[in-house]
């Protein structure tokens, strides 16, 4: 049997496999160590991470819809310095890349937590992937995501702070992501991630109050899979920096489908509260399924959505 | 936090199905390292569709007994997942994640008699608190209340003073009320609560202890997505700890309950 | 027992329930008359007509999502001429309220497909919904239903051509669907409806091909029920005219909750597909639930969401 | 369209499962209407999960057989959704819609001799057209082929000339070259050829009839949302008609097939 090539690069960092877990469905990898064999994963995203730390939103915080679920955690985090302290260095012990996800409500906080995990990062930490996309909170997040301007503004500030990859998370909730996809190119991101959750709503049709506290929350899982595609199908005609896919993955067939269209890596989110150690699972599903495709080299796959000629003459 | 796994995902058999009360299925399955692991006032979380995305969490579920290598779940009909479940047969399984959250307090030595305190199907923690505070030699007692006596699921549980909404049997009032005369005479040396039922009465039962200046432990549910700490989905407003600048502060009920001493937590 | 009164008036118009069925979802009546009383419905918005008849898009045009699909129907229609002529005249022999859906690529295709609609209008029809919103046509659809200026210059051109009602069906892919909705209302319309369908993609990872022709489609279905509710919240807050609220509702109690963010009717769309009754048997259920509840009046659950004072204090 | 109901909705009770071949499972269920109704070639929708939204979909299966107030579908290994139903037990309940889509044509005067032509699994609208064209009285041939012997489905089929392509039963190559091998010798009276099976196995078919000039039918399968002519999600190209300015046009398989002349179609 051939040796199969699973390792993904992006901006000089060299990635075991494409297999990440999305940053707020897996914490900071000590909750899920017992289920899960970390050192398998491509790499850990971790919980958005702010300068303060944040008690998050009040309850009810999740609820589950139709193939999904919708959350509305509102950043709940640490803060950087814990964060620096405690789970970085914890996550040193795992063979496998960390990126640090930023969450912040001004660029000045931005830079300055990323700041402080460049001056204390930990040797496998690799990047930063930059939150401006949680619809749950009342500060940043979306205020910064829906705008093409101030996204660019941000990724400049930024990528003069660190040589370590610099990944900007996009948000679906766009008229058109292709903009902003080009702006981060333009700025100097390595790379972007999409999609954080989609803005959705539910009610309790009994008390006549939404069931999430803050009204709407964020949707994630299954029923967003076909919009994540779209939309980095979308980005990949937009840039030429790496993408990383996200949304409503739970099988390796899923992963295939996020390369196919445009993504180098995939971040597995919301599925690791069904199971957290469906990132091992999909990891050796897909394994298998180049091997029966003969297919030696996963970044084959990358980008090669093929259209039929009638259709690219219809304009599509 | 042990180094050793405390808990993992097993395929599960179903090995026996009963209905025990109105509305309450109990189901036995097959799963070693639950039935080991187990400890009193944990809970287990379980798929309600394997392969399906709708519905799509799973259901946490209090572990009801355990026995050799199986152990049991009370499932009280409640809406579309406790349905599919209540269904299961003999022989399908279960994809089932556990033991999860941590056990009861049973331990602390500040108490002498353990007061179980059960609303309605709120029954499902306690065998096994109840086994184990006799395994320890400790003196409790059982206090259950239910709306009429067809909704007992007591088959496990001893020295239970009942109560009953319509009087059908028991005490003829609230568990509260129940518990509450034999405390006003004193039957009980140092006692500590440990309750769980709906969030009404456990509001009561914490009054109660304040009244009594006793101790008191709860047993709470809340939605959760993953069980184990990674979605902070689960939060409880907690009393304890510097408020922050926004003024609030959580426990997760997963991973730092299910139960909470009354003093940790706004109910 | 006390009456209950189902009825939801909307622009001088007296809808008997306020259980529609969604454009392109139920044909044009005559093939679902075998399945469902259409009698009882409150009324029937028919499949989207442009000027000249369309063959539609190639296949595949549909494909199963999780708790949905994905379509890209492409209009097929045929012809505003052959509408007049056979479609609305069957229709008359209903007792309901019709509304006809138009597409087109100009304003003035949009504008001559009404007004031929008008001069041969059957006593029925009480309306238009003007499709700004069909992901799947290159030309027209999204082009306008994303540039609120475009919305705004057709609405105007549409009023004065008809005094029935005038209503705008919007697209949930926008960044924010509030500027939209005030637009319609200050160019004249009486209600807007949403959503149309949500962008999104598949892909049959064994071919590397689209399995939607058009690589992109719409997603409908159970699925997009979160997104529509937020998308009815955010515009019942921009506008005061009526809203019709559409996306993923399969039960009485889904209607709940649209009425209850504020949506006066619903359009049942892609579950007509699994079950062409069900939009009487969602009215009966409806019904049963009023009076469980004790409400008299369908309209006093309009817009009666209640957001805690605690998340109102803090700006949700 | 006719006035009277045509097809319905019926929650239809399951009273038989057997496999039948590799893969290949049958179902039968309590459905008076669609037994009495269906026609030879005619199908049913039915919805792989009652009350849950994944799968979503109904799914298309031809009507096998009936007899009295029961019906039967075939259903073969596909998919979630195949998989979902085929697992259906006696006793429990399908969600049908039918019968659905045009018969099978065999009431034209154009033909003498009904050659059925069978690929692998596609034999599940062929023994309902073999009985009624008995009833009739009319000529016809079976050929079956499959991949080898464990393939058949054949329990209602007679008169069958078997192919596998491995040889183990019958006629060792392609379902079609048995065909072309008779009609070379003319063994048939103005023969006219109805085929389902694989989409490739179709084209050949239509080849081989047009080498011969003779009339040929074919059974198509496409995805399909509503089955009933309101989804338009069920196209297939159709050569006939004026072009319009796109230059193309389409027929619904649901409503207007799912069989069709080969002359109406672009396969
Ligand atoms: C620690 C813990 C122990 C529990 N032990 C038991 C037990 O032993 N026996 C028993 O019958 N029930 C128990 N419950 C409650 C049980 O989990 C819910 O009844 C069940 O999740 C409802 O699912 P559903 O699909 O039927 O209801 P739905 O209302 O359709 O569920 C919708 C969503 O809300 C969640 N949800 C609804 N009600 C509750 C609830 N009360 N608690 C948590 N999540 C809820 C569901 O999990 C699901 O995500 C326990 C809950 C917790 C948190
Ligand atoms: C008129 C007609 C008659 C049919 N008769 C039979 C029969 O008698 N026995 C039988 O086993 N199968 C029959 N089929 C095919 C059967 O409908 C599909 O195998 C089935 O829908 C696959 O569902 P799945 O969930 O297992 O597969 P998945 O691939 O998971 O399905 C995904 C989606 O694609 C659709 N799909 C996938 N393959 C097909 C297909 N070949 N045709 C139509 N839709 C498809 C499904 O309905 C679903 O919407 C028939 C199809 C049609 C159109
Ligand atoms: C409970 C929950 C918490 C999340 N927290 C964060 C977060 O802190 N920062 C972030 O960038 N994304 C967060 N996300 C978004 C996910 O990382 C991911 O982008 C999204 O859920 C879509 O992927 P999925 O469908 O696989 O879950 C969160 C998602 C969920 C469900
Ligand atoms: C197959 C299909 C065809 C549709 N055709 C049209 C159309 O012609 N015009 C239109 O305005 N909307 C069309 N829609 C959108 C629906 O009317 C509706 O807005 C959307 O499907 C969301 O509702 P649902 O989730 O209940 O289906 C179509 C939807 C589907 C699924
Ligand atoms: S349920 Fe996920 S953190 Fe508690
Ligand atoms: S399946 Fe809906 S029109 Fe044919």
């Amino acid at each position: 049997m051939r040796e199969i090539n699973m390792g993904v690069s992006i901006g000089g960092v060299e990635f075991q496999n494409p297999i990440l877990v999305a940053s707020g469905t897996y914490g900071y990898g000590s909750e899920a160590k017992d289920y899960c064999d970390i050192s398998g994963l491509g790499g850990i995203v971790t919980k958005s991470v702010s300068w303060k730390p944040r008690p998050g939103n009040y309850p009810r915080r999740i609820v589950e819809t139709a193939s999904g679920m919708l959350n509305s955690i509102g950043l709940a985090n640490v803060g950087v310095h814990a964060f620096v302290d405690e789970k970085l260095p914890y996550l040193e012990n795992f063979n496998t890349k960390i990126i640090a996800n930023i969450a912040a409500s001004s660029t000045e906080e931005y830079c300055n937590v990323l700041r402080h995990i460049e001056e204390n990062a930990s040797k496998n930490l690799v990047g930063y992937e930059i939150n401006v996309s949680c619809p749950n909170v009342k500060d940043g997040g979306l205020s910064f995501g829906t705008n093409v301007a101030r996204v660019e503004e941000l990724t400049k500030a930024l990528r003069p702070l660190t040589k370590k990859l610099l990944i900007i998370k996009l948000t679906p909730n766009v008229t058109s992501v292709a903009p902003f996809a080009a702006a981060c190119e333009a700025s100097g991101a390595d790379a972007i991630s999409l999609i954080n959750t989609v803005l959705g709503m539910s009610v309790d049709i009994h008390t006549r109050m939404p069931r999430i506290s803050t009204v709407t929350g964020g949707l994630s899982g299954p029923a967003i899979k076909p919009i994540a595609l779209a939309k980095v199908y979308e980005a990949r005609k937009a840039c030429t920096i790496p993408i990383i896919g996200i949304g409503g993955i739970t099988s390796a067939s899923d992963v295939m489908e996020f390369l196919i269209v445009g993504a180098s890596l995939v971040q597995i989110g919301t599925a690791n509260f069904i199971n957290p150690n469906i990132g091992n699972q999909i990891f050796s599903e897909l394994r298998n399924l180049l091997i029966d495709k003969g297919i030696v080299n996963i970044q084959d796959v990358v980008a090669t959505l093929k259209v039929a000629d009638q259709m690219k003459a219809l304009g599509w | 936090m042990q180094d050793t796994i405390r808990s993992q995902i097993q395929r599960s058999k179903v090995l026996g199905r009963r209905e025990i009360a109105r509305g309450l299925v109990v189901l036995k399955f097959q799963n070693s390292f639950v039935a080991e692991k187990a400890a009193p006032g944990q809970f287990v979380n379980v798929l309600p569709k394997i392969d399906f995305s709708d519905p799509f969490l799973r259901r946490p579920f209090s572990v009801y007994n355990t026995s050799g290598d199986s152990a049991e779940i009370i499932i009280q009909d409640h809406g579309r997942g406790t349905a599919i479940l209540a269904a299961t047969g003999i022989g399908e399984h279960l994809d089932i994640l556990g033991p999860l959250g941590n056990p009861w307090k049973y331990n602390e030595t500040t108490f002498e008699t353990a007061i179980l305190v059960i609303g309605g199907a709120g029954v499902a923690s306690m065998p096994l608190l109840a086994k184990q505070l006799e395994k320890d030699n400790k003196l409790y007692a059982v206090y259950y209340g239910a709306r009429n006596k067809s909704l007992f699921a007591d088959e496990y549980l001893r020295k239970i003073e009942y109560s009953t909404d319509d009087g059908s049997k028991g005490f003829h009032g609230s568990v509260i009320e129940n518990v509450r005369k034999d405390l006003n005479v004193g039957k009980y040396s140092k006692p500590k609560i440990f309750v769980c039922g709906p969030t009404g009465m456990m509001r009561s039962a914490i009054l109660l202890a304040n009244e009594f200046r006793i101790p008191c432990e709860v047993s709470l549910e809340t939605e959760m997505a993953c069980g184990i700490g990674i979605c902070q989905g689960c939060p409880v407003e907690t009393s304890i700890g510097e408020a922050e600048s926004t003024g609030r502060k959580f426990h997760l009920v997963c991973t730092q309950g299910p139960s909470f001493a009354k003093e940790q937590i706004v109910l």
